[in-house]
């Protein structure tokens, strides 16, 4: 079962995920890493038919496995191992090169340097800064005099802070003085903190909340929800995938507004295809707007069509250069694009 | 001032099902037996409650009878479980703290795995609308919490079966000679417990999140655990307990929220709440308040 | 009751017993410790039920299954181990199982009203609301009775009732046994007390071993006949006790204060010599500081007060540990909970204090097992301990009796300059009793200086030359053996002077 | 046959065998019930166990030491969790006694001296002093103030948890979730493990564990501390009264069983990762200790046995998967075996039953 030795005849190749404990249901990278490989094999994340046959998962409980988890899946001759989250990276870099003929590739790190490794990492602070603009135009439309925004983050840290800081500028690009609010959960499954610093915000009137600290955030999510269907003009942003549906609490109404896209399922794609015709190499992958490796959801039909014009008019300046995104919060702070005191880690 | 006023809705938020959870381990402590599955329990609860939310919701029940039926079946399965622990701990005067090691063990597994049965993933579906706040912004499970309290001290104080029930726990010997039949006496307090576990968890999904998650949990049940003892066994020293840790948890989002107190790592607030704990059982040592023959098997018949 | 047979793992308890009781009658149930007295009156409670046998109240057959059925048909029992609610109070004790109610409410106000009346109707005092913790056995022994007749009962059964009272408590009891004859009840008795029989009860069942030995009607026979069914051969009741010459002060208990661990002062200024080759006991009724003198003379509790000295030297503030290796032996009260680890082997046991001294002890730390089983086979064969297993055998699956001589054993082994003795015989049967008593006997002509605390008073002064009465933590006087009498010693137990008794 | 019933019913070892067939059976009746096919969790486990691929004939010794490897940290949890149920207590604070030593290791990994072998010596020394301490104080807590040991270990865990990331974040090089890479002085690797195990994580710490295993049967059976441990265990005022120092022998203990924990810590920090960690979840070696020593009896040798059961499901989770089984059901055979442990007593009132008929039968009821 699974490996080479099972391989299409077709010369599709075979792979296999590996995850961290969160596995891939966590509507996150390994949920979109997912996706983009079923998706190559014309299945559906429902009825995944070749799953056992051409690619599967392993989820690692603990990160005591992800090196044995690695070199198992070495061993049985996958034509690709994919993993994701740069808790690998060092895993990774430790396997790799005692397995030259095998390909790997691995999502948010770009460190590892491996001729056998693809490496793909996003820029999120672009997608960011996508849904900080809409989060703000969208204030803007709804007649909002000094609107206020706020940012739940799981545990600080480097990756975390380019969310936090396309945010923060994106905002600023609509309202040079608006007021935000971050908060570190510490924690990347506690809902139930997101939910209480979510409900304090919105009652002190803050508008809009960008969350990006996994099973955490689904707290936010939770408090607009309650909100909106209570009648309250308060919104969440989803996170990697598009969390509209996550939203959704009456017919089509969705408590979030948008969400900051990161396509790791691009990556799957594009590294099963290059793999497929022979032009798989190391290096590094990096996936920009321009590539659609991020950006922002239109799902929610509240997000107003001239909020929509005008963030698809940034995507062009920010793929221009005319926009600048700084990615740190040493640099953005250095700039006077982020506000002091705020939260965040650049390591 | 009026921020922490503020916190007071979310604060009962985390609390209630924590509350709700140490009652009923303080009842089945009452009646002799002790439960250190709770965490297990309030796993399996949540998961039942959040899978038939989804399941209900999704088939155009009306979502507060959906809400209602979901927290009855977390209610009910919770409880179906703790017999488990009954049967070990009453039948076959099994070491408790071995049954519920491993209701907590099996719990990881089986909620889980059902969740991959029903809904191909590791997690269940999201449902679209948890429980809703009144007017004061408060859940329902904050009424639910102080009506098990009030529940509980009526139950144990105020009516003979409640003077049965911790008779069993003292004295299981005594209960028996006047009559009292302490297996069905503890076999009530274990599924109480049982339960009241499955209901909070229940009150945690349906309150806190959008979905069960293997994470959803989270060592609130051994949380309770420690509310129980903390609390010495009374009613409204556990509600006490409760707070303290609900108000605890708070604190670290009021702190975030006070540029001078953002200067300290965010991991001390979090160490605060069992810091507190512990501070707090050394100063009030002495006395043990423990019912006097929790934890052990009762035989029949033996003096 | 008729041809009950009851068995336990291992044991036949009741062998086909025969017990029949009359009306308005008190019935005296006799035998040794272990004959299947307290089982017999169990099943006839419902606690247990007969693997056969059946039962007929007033000729009509019925089945006891609980006793909730027990209660219903008027049968109370006050048990051996009172059954009682410690952190409870009086009334809730008394009430416990059928509370009256006032709609589903408790009713707490009728229910101390029910239980002052019926402890004014039968004399029986107690308050109803102190908890049961804070009264005397005394006291808890009227708490049980006042359970049976709040719950109406015409039959009730007493097991061994007077164990725990004093010559005075004893008769008060007599005289409750009989009130409640005259108000027409009918009493079963349990107890081996003979004089208690011969005194008030009507008629007597003998058992022994699980077999019923036979029904007598009490004034036809002799308090000898009584012994001699009871044992199975002819008994002696005093023990040789020669003459002794006590030597020096060996331990001295000087201006003792003692609190117990909620912090109440039990002990109060309590002064006692013990010499070298003499047997000195403390009567007294439980719970009158007892527990807490041999907790501070052990250093099982702290002094709050005064001095102990041992061989001369103090030892009131020295571990326990220090104290064992200074000479100070100790036979406990409660031998399952403080005398022996069932879990261990008798070897283990019989090595508890000294396993960590070079007898046993090897390098690095190392026990040497083998000179543990050695010493323990020697203890078994000397002290003449029963077990299936020898050495080997865990201390918990002995008898009462074996495992108490494991710690006579261990103790007398240890060759202590004092030994400490409390109630050794309890729940021990006729031959254990003796055997014991003729060890700590031996042990006085050996030099050891004795400390006996019982609550039985045949044990006192049978054994010991000199007797301290204690009463609410103080000694009320110290006499020697021949001249006082139980009466006296009752007296002051109960308080009083000496003088006063006169 | 009686006899041998009897005798079976008696022993330990043959019933926690038993137990453990039943919750695979179990388990096996389930992952047929979602319609997969049970043989490929046993071709897993056998493949776990014994490092022959079934399905492709190759073999492969890596998968037998990485089942060795995960059984460490589970071995040393269990002493952990045995050693204080010997004497009596509940340890639940295994996982919060696991971080501190594995905190520690990594501390001193990047900030101790760098001399070959004494440098991660150091490291362990610290890992075991530190899961002492952590351990110790519940035992002085509960010895001398009576706080309850399950809830002082339960709150122990988590302030670990949290004093963990704030002391990892201070180490040289350290971002949010890792530090800078250990120094080779402070790792325990061994090559000649490496070279015969096709690169397994295999390393000196089994031999740690070995040792351990033998301090613990040591310290427990033969030596006269442990003597006066079991006696407090067993009965605590039997053993006061007889000069046992109790608060000593709890305290001790209580710093004994943190000590293996703390080991455990410092194994996995030291041997499975080059850098250190900054946690933000717990690993749950500690807890799963527990469930380990109740299997294993809290003896030495069934400890050992059942941390290998125990590792040898980890290591299997991801061979399962591979083969569409759910790693969930290794939990749920887990779990099963630990409540099958607890119905157990059900066997001693069995006997007793038994013997209860014999005896009426030779009575004539
Ligand atoms: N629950 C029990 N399990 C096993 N054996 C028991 C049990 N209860 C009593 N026995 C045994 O049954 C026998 C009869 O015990 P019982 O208590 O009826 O004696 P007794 O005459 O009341 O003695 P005592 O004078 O000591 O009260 C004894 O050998 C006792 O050890
Ligand atoms: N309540 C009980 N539960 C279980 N077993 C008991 C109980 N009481 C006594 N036994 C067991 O019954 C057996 C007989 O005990 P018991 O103390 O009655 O013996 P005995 O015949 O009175 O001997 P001794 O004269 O030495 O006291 C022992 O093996 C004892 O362990
Ligand atoms: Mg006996
Ligand atoms: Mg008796």
């Amino acid at each position: 079962q699974g490996g080479k030795e099972a391989a299409a005849s077709d010369g599709r190749p075979t792979i296999r995920l590996l995850t961290d404990a969160t596995g891939i249901d966590d509507k996150s990278f390994n949920a979109a890493a997912w996706r983009g490989i079923v998706e190559y094999y014309g299945d559906t994340v429902e009825k995944p038919a070749n799953r056992g046959k051409l690619y599967d998962v392993v989820t690692a409980q603990t990160q005591d496995m992800y090196i044995p988890n690695l070199r198992q899946a070495s061993d049985e001759g996958y034509d690709l191992i994919m993993v994701t989250g740069f808790t690998w990276a060092d895993a990774l870099s430790e396997v790799a090169p005692q397995y030259p003929d095998q390909k790997y590739t691995i999502v948010d790190v770009d460190w590892v340097g491996q001729p056998n490794v693809m490496e793909f990492i996003y820029s999120e602070e672009q997608g960011s800064f996508l849904v900080g603009l809409a989060a703000a135009l969208q204030a803007k439309e709804d007649g909002i005099q000094n609107p206020r925004f706020g940012f739940i983050g799981g545990v600080p840290g480097a990756t975390i802070t380019k969310f936090e800081m396309g945010y923060v500028q994106g905002i600023r690009s609509v309202f040079p003085n608006a007021q935000i609010y971050d908060y570190y959960a510490n924690d990347w499954g506690k809902p139930e903190l997101a939910k209480a610093q979510a409900k304090n915000w919105y009652d002190m009137g803050v508008y809009c909340i960008f969350s990006a600290a996994g099973g955490t955030g689904n707290g936010t999510i939770a408090q607009a929800k309650e909100y909106r269907n209570q009648g309250k003009n308060v919104w969440a942003i989803g996170v990697d995938s598009d969390q509209y549906a996550d939203g959704i609490y009456t017919g089509t109404k969705s408590a979030v507004l948008t969400s900051m896209l990161k396509r790791v399922e691009n990556s799957s794609l594009m590294v099963l295809k290059a793999v497929a015709d022979g032009s798989f190499s190391g290096g590094v992958v990096q996936m920009g707007m321009a590539d659609d490796g991020v950006g922002y959801s239109t799902a929610n039909p509240e997000l107003s069509a001239n909020v929509v014009k005008l963030v698809d008019a940034a995507k062009a300046d920010i793929n221009s250069g005319k926009i600048k995104i700084f990615k740190t919060y040493r640099e953005a702070l250095a700039a006077g694009a982020a506000p002091a005191g705020l939260a965040a880690l650049d390591d | 001032m009026s921020m922490i006023w503020g916190m007071l809705p979310s604060v009962l938020m985390i609390v209630a099902p924590i509350l709700i959870t140490a009652i009923g381990g303080m009842i089945c402590e009452k009646a002799g037996v002790v439960n250190i599955a709770l965490e297990g329990l309030m796993a399996i609860g949540a998961c039942t409650a959040a899978a038939a939310h989804v399941l209900m919701e999704g088939s155009g029940m009306p979502h507060s009878l959906s809400l209602f039926l979901a927290l009855t079946m977390g209610l009910v399965v919770g409880g179906l479980f703790s017999l488990v622990h009954a049967l070990a701990a009453i039948n076959l005067n099994a070491d408790q703290t071995i049954s519920g090691t491993g209701i907590n063990l099996l719990a990881n597994g089986v909620t889980i795995f059902a969740s991959q049965i029903l809904f191909s993933a590791d997690r269940t579906r999201e449902f679209r609308m948890g429980m809703q706040t009144d007017a004061l912004g408060i859940y329902p499970t904050a009424y639910i919490a102080i009506a098990v309290v009030v529940l509980s001290w009526f139950l144990l104080y105020k009516i003979p079966f409640g003077v049965h029930l911790r008779a069993c726990g003292e004295h299981p010997g005594a209960a028996e000679s006047v009559g009292i039949n302490v297996k069905k006496m503890r076999y009530f307090a274990v599924v109480a417990s049982g339960v009241l576990a499955g209901l909070a968890g229940g009150c945690v999904v349906l309150t806190q999140t959008i979905q069960y998650t293997s994470n959803t949990i989270n060592g609130r049940g051994f949380i309770a655990l420690a509310a129980v003892s903390f609390g010495r066994w009374r009613p409204l020293g556990v509600t006490g307990a409760a707070l303290l840790f609900g108000t605890a948890q708070a604190f670290a989002i009021i702190a975030n929220n006070i540029p001078a107190l953002r200067v300290l790592p965010t991991e001390v607030f979090n160490i605060l709440p069992y810091v507190v704990t512990l501070a707090a059982l050394v100063l009030f040592s002495g006395k043990n308040y423990a019912p006097s023959a929790a934890g052990k098997a009762y035989e029949k018949g033996a003096s | 009751m008729n041809n009950i047979t009851k068995t336990f793992p291992g044991v036949v308890a009741n062998d086909k017993v025969i017990l029949q009781v009359k009306h308005q009658e008190i019935h005296a149930l006799l035998g040794e410790n272990g004959a299947g007295k307290s089982t017999l009156m169990s099943i006839l409670f419902g606690s247990y039920s007969a693997d056969s046998g059946s039962i007929l109240l007033d000729g009509k057959p019925v089945e006891i299954k609980n006793p909730n059925v027990a209660t219903s048909l008027g049968i109370g029992m006050v048990h051996q181990h009172f059954k009682l609610v410690q952190n409870y109070t009086v009334t809730e004790n008394i009430v416990l199982g059928v509370e009256p109610t006032k709609g589903r409410l408790l009713d707490m106000k009728r229910a101390r009203e029910r239980v002052e009346a019926l402890s004014s109707q039968y004399a029986l005092k107690v308050d109803p609301d102190s908890l049961v913790e804070d009264i005397t056995v005394g006291q808890q022994q009227r708490v049980e009775i006042l359970k049976t007749l709040y719950r109406n009962a015409n039959i009730i059964i007493f097991d061994e009732p007077t164990a725990v009272l004093t010559p005075q408590e004893i008769d008060e009891l007599m005289e409750i046994l009989k009130k409640l004859r005259s108000e027409g009840k009918t009493i079963v008795l349990i107890t081996h007390k003979l004089k208690e029989i011969k005194e008030v009860c009507d008629r007597c069942t003998v058992l022994r071993r699980g077999r019923c030995i036979g029904t007598v009607d009490v004034q036809d026979v002799s308090e000898q006949d009584l012994a001699e069914m009871m044992v199975g051969r002819a008994v002696k009741f005093e023990i040789d006790k020669p003459e002794q010459q006590a030597g020096r002060v060996m331990l001295s208990l000087q201006h003792l204060q003692v609190a117990d661990i909620s912090g109440a002062l039990r002990v109060k200024d309590l002064s006692l010599d013990v010499h070298e080759g003499e047997i000195v006991g403390i009567a007294g009724v439980d719970g009158n500081g007892q527990s807490e003198l041999l907790g501070a003379i052990t250093g099982l509790l702290p002094l709050s007060g005064g001095s102990i000295l041992l061989d001369g030297t103090s030892i009131g503030n020295l571990s326990i540990r220090q104290r064992i290796e200074k000479g100070l032996g100790y036979i406990p009260e409660d031998r399952k909970k403080y005398g022996v680890v069932g879990e261990f082997s008798i070897a283990e046991n019989t090595a508890l204090k000294n396993y960590y001294r070079d007898t046993y002890r090897k390098r690095f730390g190392i026990l040497d097992f083998e000179a543990m089983n050695q010493e323990a086979e020697n203890l078994i064969a000397q002290f003449d301990i029963r077990s299936a297993e020898g050495a080997k055998t865990n201390a918990g699956s002995l008898s009462g009796g074996n495992q108490q001589k494991v710690i006579v054993a261990r103790e007398i082994s240890l060759s202590p300059k004092v030994l400490v003795v409390a109630q050794p015989t309890r729940g021990l049967d006729v031959g254990a009793i003796e055997y014991i008593r003729k060890r700590i006997i031996a042990e006085r002509a050996k030099g050891r200086a004795i400390l006996l605390v019982s609550f039985e008073l045949d044990e006192i002064m049978n054994l010991c030359d000199r007797i301290a009465t204690i009463s609410k933590g103080s000694i009320v006087a110290v006499n020697k053996q021949h001249e006082v009498t139980e009466y006296e010693i009752g007296l002051m137990m109960a308080g009083s002077k000496k003088e006063a008794a006169r | 046959m009686k006899l041998s019933r009897q005798k079976f019913i008696q022993s330990d070892g043959a019933v926690s065998v038993m137990v453990v067939v039943l919750g695979f059976l179990v388990g096996t009746v389930l992952v047929a019930l979602v319609g997969k096919n049970p043989l490929n969790m046993y071709k897993a486990l056998f493949q776990a166990l014994s490092g022959y691929n079934i399905d492709n004939g190759r073999m492969n010794v890596r998968y037998i030491a990485e089942t060795l490897n995960y059984s460490v940290p589970f071995i040393l949890c269990g002493l952990s969790m045995g050693f204080a149920k010997r004497v009596g207590l509940f340890n639940i604070g295994g996982e919060g006694q696991y971080i501190m030593g594995m905190t520690i290791a990594q501390a001193i990994a990047l900030l101790g001296p760098r001399i070959p072998v004494m440098h991660w010596m150091f490291a362990m020394v610290g890992a075991v002093l530190i899961g002492s301490l952590w351990g110790g104080v519940v035992g002085i807590l509960k010895a001398k103030y009576e706080v309850s040991e399950v809830v002082s270990t339960i709150m122990l865990n988590y302030v670990a948890l949290y004093l963990s990331r704030i002391i990892c974040l201070q180490l040289p090089g350290a971002t949010t979730y890792k530090t800078a890479n250990f120094p080779e002085t402070a790792l325990i690797g061994n090559a000649f493990f490496q070279k015969i195990t096709n690169n397994s994580l295999l390393n000196n710490g089994i031999f740690m564990m070995v040792g351990a295993v033998l301090v613990y049967w040591f310290i427990m059976e033969k030596t006269s501390l442990g003597y006066g441990m079991r006696a407090t265990g067993f009965n605590k005022d039997a053993a006061r009264a007889s000069g046992i120092p109790v608060v000593k022998s709890i305290s001790i203990s209580m710093a004994i069983s943190g000590a293996f924990a703390g080991l455990a810590g410092g194994i996995v920090a030291l041997g499975s990762f080059k850098y250190g960690r900054v946690l933000s979840g717990m690993d749950n070696y500690g807890f799963d200790g527990i469930a380990v020593a109740l299997v294993g009896n809290c003896t030495a040798l069934g400890t050992t046995l059942a941390g290998l059961l125990f590792g040898l499901l980890k290591n299997a989770q991801a061979l399962m998967q591979g083969k569409q089984i759910p790693k969930e059901i290794t939990f749920i055979i887990q779990g099963l075996i630990v409540i099958f442990i607890a119905l157990r007593s059900a066997l001693k009132l069995y006997q007793e039953y038994l013997d209860k008929k014999q005896l009426q039968k030779e009575v004539g009821v």
